[in-house]
C-alpha cells in the first residue's frame, strides 16, 4: 500500500515538473532513501512498459523523467495535424472591422469602441494574420499600433487600403441627429 | 445605535442591505421597512466622501427604501376584490436573490480551492513538430464575407456608439465635485427653520443650486422629522409640502446621536 | 491489443498536448470512431483510479486532459513551487456565480442583480479568461452576452456547466426558515 502511494507520488511529481528530477530530490519528496526509491521507479518502468502505456521513465544521469515513448511518435503527429476549424465569430469581425476602419488603432481605442475588453479578439486576429502591429504610438506608455495586414487586403481583392468603402460623416452626424431627437421626446426634470 | 463598520466592506446596496437585515436577525420576508430605512441612511451618511458615483448607487436604494416606506404608511384602498401587493415584494425578490448567488458564489469558492490543487502540465509538443505549424488558410476563413459586410458592422457599431453619447447630460460639461456636508446642511436647514417657522419644502429647494444639494437637503430633512423636530403636512399626492419647525433651538448631528 | 494501444496512444497525446484534446480530434488521431474512444477513455479512466497512480484524465465539456490527482499536491509542494493562479475576490467571485448560473446574460442584467456597477469585475474575469462573449443580444443596443469558458471548468473542477452546484428550491426554503426563527427574537414593526 505504502509503495503504491510512492509510485503515485513520483508519477504525479514528475509529471508536474516536466523536466528530470534527481533521485534525491524524488527520495526527499517521498520521504524514504535514496536506494528504496530507484526500487520503486525501476518497478514503475517495468509497468511503463506495458504496451498500454504511451509514456515511460527515462533515466538520465541519476535523474529521472517522463515523456512519451518513440513508437508514439506518429499518433501524436497525426493529432498535431488534424486541422483545427477557425471560424470568424462575431465578435471577432466586429473587432476586425474596428480595425480595418479605423487603423492605426491602439487596444485601448478598441476597447473604448466595443465597451469591453478586447485582448481575446485582438490575439485570434493576429494568429489569424488578419492583423499586424503596426508600430508604436508615441504616447505614454507606447501602446501597440494595431492595422489590417497585405493577406486581407489581397483577400478582399483591394490593392490598398484608400479602397475601403468610406463611412463619410454625413452619415455619422444623422446618427447623431437621430440620437438627440430621440433624447427629446423623453426630457426628465429634477 | 451606533454602527460603525468599514463602508468598503460593501459590494453595493443590496450587499449593505442585507447585512442590516442580517444584524438585526429580521425575516427578509418581513421586512420593517422604517427601522431598515432608518440604519440605512445612517450607514450612506457616513460615505459622504465617497465619490459621486457609488454614492448614487446607494441613494438610488434609500430612494427605493423611502418609497416602499411612503406607500406602507399610506392607508391601504379599499380592497377591491383583488389583493394588493405588498410593496416590499419586489424589494424581498431582488434580496432573495442576491442572497442566493452569495451563497452559490462560497460553494463555488469552495469547489476552487479542491480544484486548484490539480495540477497541469503545459504542452511539450517536439519542435520539429510545432515548426510544422499548420497554416491558416485566410481565404478560407474569410469565407463570403464581403467588404460590404464588413463595412455595414462597422457602420452600426459607429451608430450604436453615437447613441450611447447622452446628448442630455454630455451638454452638462464637467462634473465638479462640490463640498457639501450633510452636517452643515443639517445646521442651514434648522437656521432657516427657526427663521421662518412654517416654510415650505419648495423655498427649500429653491436655495439649492445642485442636485447633490438636493438630495443632501432631503436627506436632512428626514433626518428631521425623525428626530420629531420638523413636521410636514401635505393636503394631496404632489402639492408643495407645508413644514412646521417645531423646535427652539438648533442642534448638530453630534447631538443627534450620529 | 488493438485497444491497448489505443490507450497508449491517447495516453501520448494528452501527456504531450497538455491542453484539453476534443473527443471528436482524439478519435481521428487513433482511428476510431467516437462512441469506442468515448468507452477507451472512460476504461482508462477507471484504471487511473487505482492508488498506484498519481495522475488522472479530466473531462471538460466533452474534451479530455491530463492532470495529477489532488491527493498529490502535498507531495509537489514539497520539492516545487506552485505559483497561485489568480485569486478571486468576493467580488469577482459573486459576479462569477451570477454569469455561470445565468448565461448567456448582459452586463446591465448583472448590475440589475447586484445592484452596483460590474465593469471592473467584468473585465478582470475576462482577463483571466474565466468568461468570454458570446455574442450580441438581440435587442436594442445590441449588449455583448457573456458567458463562462473552459477555463472557468478547469479551475472550479466542473466536468461541464451541469455540475455547477444546484440551487435548489429546498434551500430557499431554508433561507425563509431560517429568516422567520431569527425573526421571533427580535420584532420589530413599523
Amino acid at each position: 500500500m505504502d509503495l503504491k502511494l510512492a509510485e503515485a507520488r513520483i508519477e504525479a511529481i514528475l509529471f508536474t515538473m516536466g523536466e528530470a528530477v534527481e533521485l534525491e530530490r524524488l527520495a526527499q519528496a517521498i520521504d524514504h532513501d535514496e536506494e528504496t526509491t530507484r526500487k520503486i521507479i525501476r518497478n514503475m518502468m517495468d509497468k511503463y512498459d506495458d504496451v498500454s502505456r504511451g509514456i515511460q521513465i527515462i533515466e538520465l544521469d541519476g535523474s529521472y523523467q517522463l515523456c512519451t515513448k518513440a513508437s508514439m511518435y506518429e499518433s501524436i503527429i497525426k493529432i498535431t495535424h488534424i486541422p483545427k476549424k477557425h471560424v470568424l465569430t462575431d465578435v471577432l469581425l466586429e473587432t476586425l472591422s474596428i480595425i480595418a476602419y479605423k487603423q492605426p488603432i491602439t487596444r485601448l481605442q478598441i476597447e473604448e469602441i466595443r465597451g469591453v475588453k478586447s485582448d481575446h479578439a485582438i490575439n485570434k486576429l493576429l494568429e489569424y494574420n488578419l492583423i499586424c502591429e503596426l508600430g508604436r504610438l508615441d504616447a505614454p506608455g507606447r501602446p501597440i499600433l494595431f492595422g489590417t495586414t497585405e493577406e486581407f487586403l489581397r483577400c478582399f481583392g483591394l490593392k490598398s487600403l484608400d479602397m475601403l468603402p468610406a463611412v463619410n460623416p454625413e452619415k455619422l452626424e444623422d446618427f447623431k441627429l437621430q440620437a438627440e431627437e430621440e433624447a427629446e421626446q423623453l426630457t426628465l426634470d429634477i | 445605535m451606533s454602527i460603525r463598520v468599514k463602508l468598503e466592506a460593501f459590494e453595493g446596496p443590496l450587499d449593505l442591505l442585507l447585512h442590516l437585515i442580517d444584524k438585526n436577525k429580521i425575516n427578509i420576508y418581513d421586512i420593517p421597512i422604517a427601522e431598515i430605512t432608518d440604519q440605512y441612511l445612517e450607514y450612506i451618511k457616513q460615505m459622504e466622501e465617497k465619490n459621486l458615483e457609488i454614492m448614487s448607487e446607494f441613494l438610488v436604494m434609500a430612494a427605493t427604501l423611502i418609497n416602499i416606506k411612503s406607500r406602507m404608511l399610506l392607508p391601504a384602498a379599499d380592497s377591491e376584490d383583488e389583493q394588493e401587493e405588498d410593496p416590499r415584494q419586489e424589494l424581498v425578490d431582488k434580496l432573495l436573490e442576491y442572497k442566493m448567488f452569495k451563497y452559490v458564489s462560497e460553494q463555488l469558492k469552495d469547489k476552487q480551492e479542491d480544484a486548484s490543487k490539480i495540477l497541469f502540465k503545459p504542452p511539450t509538443i517536439p519542435k520539429e513538430i510545432a515548426d510544422f505549424k499548420e497554416e491558416i488558410d485566410v481565404s478560407e476563413l474569410i469565407g463570403d464575407l464581403t467588404l460590404e459586410k464588413l463595412h455595414e458592422i462597422f457602420s452600426s457599431l459607429v451608430k450604436r456608439q453615437s447613441e450611447k453619447i447622452d446628448p442630455i447630460r454630455s451638454k452638462f460639461g464637467k462634473i465638479e465635485k462640490e463640498e457639501i456636508s450633510l452636517a452643515d446642511k443639517f445646521i442651514q436647514i434648522q437656521e432657516y427653520g427657526l427663521k421662518n417657522r412654517v416654510f415650505y419644502f419648495r423655498n427649500l429647494l429653491e436655495q439649492q443650486t445642485t442636485r447633490m444639494e438636493i438630495i443632501v437637503t432631503f436627506l436632512g430633512i428626514l433626518e428631521l422629522i425623525r428626530l420629531g423636530r420638523i413636521m410636514i403636512e401635505q393636503e394631496r399626492m404632489f402639492d408643495d409640502i407645508k413644514i412646521t419647525f417645531l423646535a427652539s433651538d438648533i442642534i448638530t448631528m453630534e447631538e443627534a446621536g450620529f
